[in-house]
């Protein structure tokens, strides 16, 4: 849907950007001052490229061969910018309609914005104004979302209460999103593509449980962020022990809450730290989950830590364990182990529908 | 001393209110618009601009009047063409008055609103475009009603200056009584008269209270404003 | 409404004079700006100044009628100090001792008239060396009388209408009349000008009007005398 | 050490707050608004309490009664701004220097500044402001040191950056450290006390061990951040493996990574959510760590989790599991049961020296 | 034009000069000084001294310097006490002019400093604070340096309004060739003879030109300023 292929040079740094955003939410990732909110700007049209092409669908935002440059005005991009920007000297419900209404009865219910129309910017706290800020790009209908890191000055509670706002978004709202983040877990939940920057260079790109799963990334996401994303359905509810049960090729997964209607397909993140090997069957074991796996490969990484990679029916899971288990175990490729994944290990926000 | 004044004084004193109102309200679109273009925009003569906005305060208001004079006489060359095409006469009415105050109050009411231009988050603006606002919704939704203080204060000390504008508007318009003759040129022509103090007293306690009184509604207004929005 | 544009040292009588009819308005500043204003066309119907050479000015150019100038009164000049000074001869040492270390107030000897009527009597009585680096000159006779007033400078030169003007200083000489340039008023009608102006004019001229200005204590015309 | 028992009403919010912070690193832990940075004001003399009493050792701050109100230049209090709050106009050696040149030499060394001395604050990153920040707080000789969220505005890698630093702080300099935060990870890391806040009031503070297991907790630090913090000894290194081994009151530990000296006593948190219990001894497994603990309590939580108070050796545990293993594995007060903790489960930041 | 001026117009040109940087010069303390009073303290008649402060330009000059003369005369208040005990006497001398024409730039000088002390993020004086510094050697190493760019607006602005001075200046000090005659109490005497038209460009010229190049070096100054603080 989106189509950004763009050159730019900010002085000492030089911006060279290309990649494709289906819809659903795609992840743009990366340090402090790789170039995250350049790309985004250039697609908003706060920053002109010096050369290449941007497109929505079959509308060209900027095409430097074809001298196209539409004005932001007329791009349709809804933004959410890092520091909300809402405009100071009206109130919530003036700064909502301020692009349009689209849509608006509904924007103001997903968002829980109701109790807040008569009050101004200045009295909200951090999460109430990133809230105002994101109904009020999707009141003006946009095209495509962009959302600028609209989490990263809220603390850990704020964080919590405005995700699932997000994720209701992505879910309800047809339309790209494009989610700058240097939050892994934040990505790992909402986004269905993810690109990875690195001093204005794409480095890696494509669907989040493939990048996220690749050995060469896990230096840029940090080592205890690695992990698989598997989709599952859900297949039950345990309702007295307030479990979910899940389903995926590799078998069956129980996760502690409510994650989903019957039959609808949900993305879980198992980060490899969190499975724990077994050669026999454990049993009398407070874990819930013991999958049966194939070791796929072995890799040892610089620090005392051994990567193994898992087929688990025709999903792939990755597994941390130490080299010292790894030999005691003498764990091979084609060696058929037990995965022992805690059910309350993964925590909510890894979880994403 | 109040009671001293005579008619003539009071007609002075209602003719500099409205030369001042008049020459305040006039100019501030302008001293708008120039402030607007000196904060914002690079353009070749900008710093040409911005000398000419800050002449009248370094030259003595006399040369600023003979220079009205000269270019918005009647023979002057605005002075014909506003006359021939407009039928306007400025020079030695209350309009020419006007005319002069704002002149005089001109660099004064620039720096002001520039400084309120320079100090406008333009994130802000930039979040309004890609809302899809045009260029003058934009300007009159968000950075106009952002920079209303330093419009006011503009504005107010604008309004102060040309009610004590003397050198320039009686050069230029001369004193007539209740046509030209402000505050300024009366204060002036009392003290050629023996025994004019007691109704120089009252005429420059009126001004001063009337000054005086601007400046602090808008020192008020402005706190009420930056209170509303939450600072 | 008559316009009449007048030096600011006649605004005494002559504001009188208007108040004799309905329509008659006056605009006081000094000579100079009257005459530059008139000469860009201002709407005055009469003008009065204190000064014949921009009246000269004036005529060359067209400004005034010609057959409508006339003088209508004259001045003279004299030597002021505080209330309590006493008279002052006028020469090398009365005016020395009189001064100490103090200024003599007079307008500016250059362009104001008072100033220049000033520097013509000094010289002629051959005072001008020896004073002319204690002179402070300002901008109107109006500024040397109040700098006298305020007992700024001990002495002063103004018109002798203007030392009736406060009580704060008394006349202290007189300089003799051949020893500057006579003081004529000088007025005439500009072209513009309708018959309710030639009337106030008339009026100013007449010795109703004649009396007002002795009254504030101005000479007769010098043809008259 | 420093003592504080104050009262401020701040328009609508009152604070009330009385603790006593020992030498080492007290964290002052809450959510946005629970009066974090007001305390840590009133201490720096920037905040005038409207009552009570404020101390250093026998040095009174601030005494209502005996009206002693010290202005802040007298305090000898090091303040690390959450915004660093760097001179613009100075160099960073100018901004080192400013309030002194204590321990010049040393700062610059273990704060890593050398090479920005001749920089200006503008061209800085976040990270290197905020360290800058510090060592100027330092060299003005404190006789306390005051950090608000010193890392609340960086990225994940600049905050590992940092984090090292003021480790080495806490153990080199020996003074008492106020700590604002509002991340537990760090908090647990870093504290050797914690006050909690919350609406202006002490909540909860004593040792962050004892305070972090302490099930009332809970819910202030969001159920994946409650477990156990337990002080244990350096008793060896398995070079070949690159594990530390660890032994408590409860039996031996294996970590992975260069942990400390032989026989340096390090502090380790181990979440309660990354415990799996057993019921036999559990074989042929990749988690290293396997002890025998009894059951001391068992709490039934608003969710589908049962947290698990342990006894191991002298030492208090807490695990969480679903209600469903809980039943299954029938676990009753008394029991013996075995506890698994995966060696690579604990992460760095959690483990404290 | 430049041709047309004689010695005493030179005269007049280098003693203008003189005494607007010497106005502005002595100005500047008192005028940070109450710019920080009414930034950052309250006090009882903080509101009388704005007003007091905008004074002048209310007021015509005239009155101004009929005010100053009441004040700062030999017989006057403070001129009175200024002689007695320091010796100084201003009446007549080009100190004089410089009182004047600072009193007239003061509430110009006055609202760009007091602009840029507001705009100063009182949590880097905290943070000096905290660090040990004395009220006086935060104010030198951090308010100081920080505000230099307002106070440098407001110093050249100042210098221009006080190079234009005439009114209060040629009635408090009258116009003495060398001592107190300045740029437009010389321009004032030629534009009242006829004929003088002439040297006035000349004098009308060089005036400009000396506030224009102060307004462009301070705009220039202002921006290096800025970029060295990495904005
Ligand atoms: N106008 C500019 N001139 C020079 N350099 C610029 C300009 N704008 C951005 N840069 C540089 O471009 C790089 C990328 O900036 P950008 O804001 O896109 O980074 P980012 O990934 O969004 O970082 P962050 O996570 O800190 O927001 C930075 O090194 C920045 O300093
Ligand atoms: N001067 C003041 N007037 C009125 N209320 C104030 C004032 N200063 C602080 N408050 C209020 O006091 C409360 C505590 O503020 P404080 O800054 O101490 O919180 P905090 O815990 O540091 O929060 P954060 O994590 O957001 O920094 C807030 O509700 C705040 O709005
Ligand atoms: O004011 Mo005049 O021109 O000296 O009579
Ligand atoms: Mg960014
Ligand atoms: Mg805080």
């Amino acid at each position: 849907m989106l189509h950004v292929a763009i050159g730019k040079s900010l002085g000492a740094f030089a911006l060279n950007v290309a990649f494709d955003a289906p819809a659903g939410v795609t992840a743009v990732f990366g340090r402090s001052g790789s170039g995250k909110t350049s790309v985004v700007n250039a697609v908003a049209g706060l920053l002109q490229p010096d050369a290449g092409k941007i497109a929505v669908g079959d509308k060209v935002l900027y095409d430097r061969q074809c001298r196209i440059n539409l004005r932001p005005q007329h791009r349709s991009v809804g933004y959410v910018f890092q520091d909300a920007r809402l405009f100071p000297h009206m109130s919530v419900h003036r700064n909502l309609t301020y692009g349009g209404t689209h849509d608006m009865a509904r924007v103001i219910d997903v968002l829980g914005l109701g109790d807040l129309l008569h009050r101004r910017p200045a009295g909200l706290s951090g999460g109430e104004k990133q809230r105002v800020a994101l109904g009020r790009a999707l009141m003006s209908a946009p095209q495509i979302l962009a959302m600028d890191e609209p989490l990263a000055a809220l603390d850990a509670p704020r964080k919590a209460e405005i995700l699932p706002y997000i994720e209701r978004l992505r879910d309800e709202v047809q339309i790209p999103i494009l989610y700058v983040s240097h939050d892994v877990s934040e990505v790992a939940r909402l986004a269905t593509t993810l690109v990875i920057l690195e001093a204005g260079q794409v480095v890696a790109s494509g669907p989040v449980g493939t990048v996220l799963s690749r050995p060469d990334v896990v230096p840029l996401l940090g080592v205890r962020d690695a992990g698989a994303v598997i989709g599952m359905k859900v297949a039950g509810r345990l309702l007295d022990d307030g479990l979910t049960e899940l389903t995926f090729s590799g078998g069956r997964i129980l996760m502690p809450g409510n994650l989903g209607k019957l039959g609808q397909s949900v993305r879980l993140r198992i980060p490899a730290q969190d499975v724990i090997l077994a050669t026999e069957p454990p049993k009398g074991i407070s874990a819930l989950n013991v999958l049966s796996v194939t070791i796929t490969a072995l890799e040892q990484g610089r620090g005392p830590g051994v990567a193994v990679g898992l087929r688990a029916g025709t999903d792939q899971l990755l597994a941390r364990v130490t080299r010292r288990s790894a030999g005691r175990m003498g764990l091979a490729v084609g060696q058929q182990v037990y995965a022992i994944i805690k059910a309350t290990a993964v925590g909510p926000e890894d979880i994403g529908g | 001393m109040i009671d001293q004044l005579g008619p003539a004084e009071w007609a002075a004193i209602r003719l500099s209110l409205r030369v001042a109102l008049v020459a305040t309200i006039c100019a501030l679109p302008v001293a708008i618009a120039v402030a607007y273009l000196l904060a914002r925009k690079s353009f070749p003569g900008r710093q040409l601009l911005n000398g000419l906005v800050h002449l009248p305060l370094v030259l003595p208001p006399v040369v600023t009047g003979y220079l009205l004079l000269v270019l918005f006489g009647r023979q002057g060359a605005l002075g014909a063409v506003l006359y021939d095409i407009f039928g306007i006469t400025l020079a030695f009415r209350w309009t020419g008055a006007a005319l002069a105050a704002a002149i005089m109050a001109f660099p004064l009411m620039v720096r002001a609103i520039r400084l309120a231009i320079e100090a406008v988050d333009q994130g802000l603006e930039q979040a309004a475009e890609t809302l899809g606002a045009s260029r003058w919704r934009i300007w009159g939704t968000i950075t106009l009603p952002l920079i209303l203080p330093g419009i006011l204060a503009g504005a107010v000390l604008g309004f102060a200056k040309a009610l004590g504008e003397f050198g320039a508007t009686i050069t230029f318009v001369a004193a007539i009584p209740g046509q030209t003759q402000t505050i300024p040129s009366a204060i002036y022509g009392l003290l050629q008269v023996p025994g004019g103090e007691g109704a120089v007293t009252g005429l420059v306690v009126i001004s001063v209270v009337l000054a005086m009184g601007a400046l602090l509604m808008s020192e008020w207004l402005a706190h009420r404003m930056s209170k509303r929005l939450g600072r | 409404d008559v316009v009449v544009f007048a030096a600011a040292s006649l605004k005494e009588p002559v504001d009188r004079l208007a108040a004799e009819f309905d329509d008659v308005v006056v605009s006081y500043a000094g000579s100079g700006t009257l005459a530059r204003q008139t000469s860009v066309g201002a709407p005055a119907d009469l003008v009065l100044l204190a000064n014949r050479e921009w009246m000269d000015v004036l005529q060359e150019q067209g400004f005034v009628q010609a057959d409508t100038i006339a003088d209508f009164a004259s001045n003279a000049l004299v030597l002021i100090g505080p209330a309590t000074a006493a008279d002052v001869t006028l020469d090398q040492g009365g005016m020395t001792a009189a001064l100490g270390d103090g200024r003599m107030a007079v307008g500016l000897t250059g362009s104001v008239p008072a100033g220049i009527y000033a520097k013509q009597a000094l010289i002629a009585l051959d005072l001008w060396d020896t004073l002319s680096p204690k002179l402070a000159e300002v901008d109107s006779v109006r500024s040397a009388l109040t700098l006298v007033a305020r007992a700024e400078t001990p002495l002063g030169i103004v018109y002798q209408t203007d030392a009736r003007a406060t009580d704060a200083v008394r006349i202290v000489a007189r300089f003799p009349a051949n020893t500057h340039a006579p003081i004529r008023y000088t007025g005439a009608l500009t072209a513009q000008s309708d018959q309710k102006a030639a009337a106030f004019w008339d009026f100013i001229q007449s010795p109703s009007g004649q009396a007002v200005l002795a009254d504030a204590g101005f000479l007769p015309p010098m043809s008259a005398q």
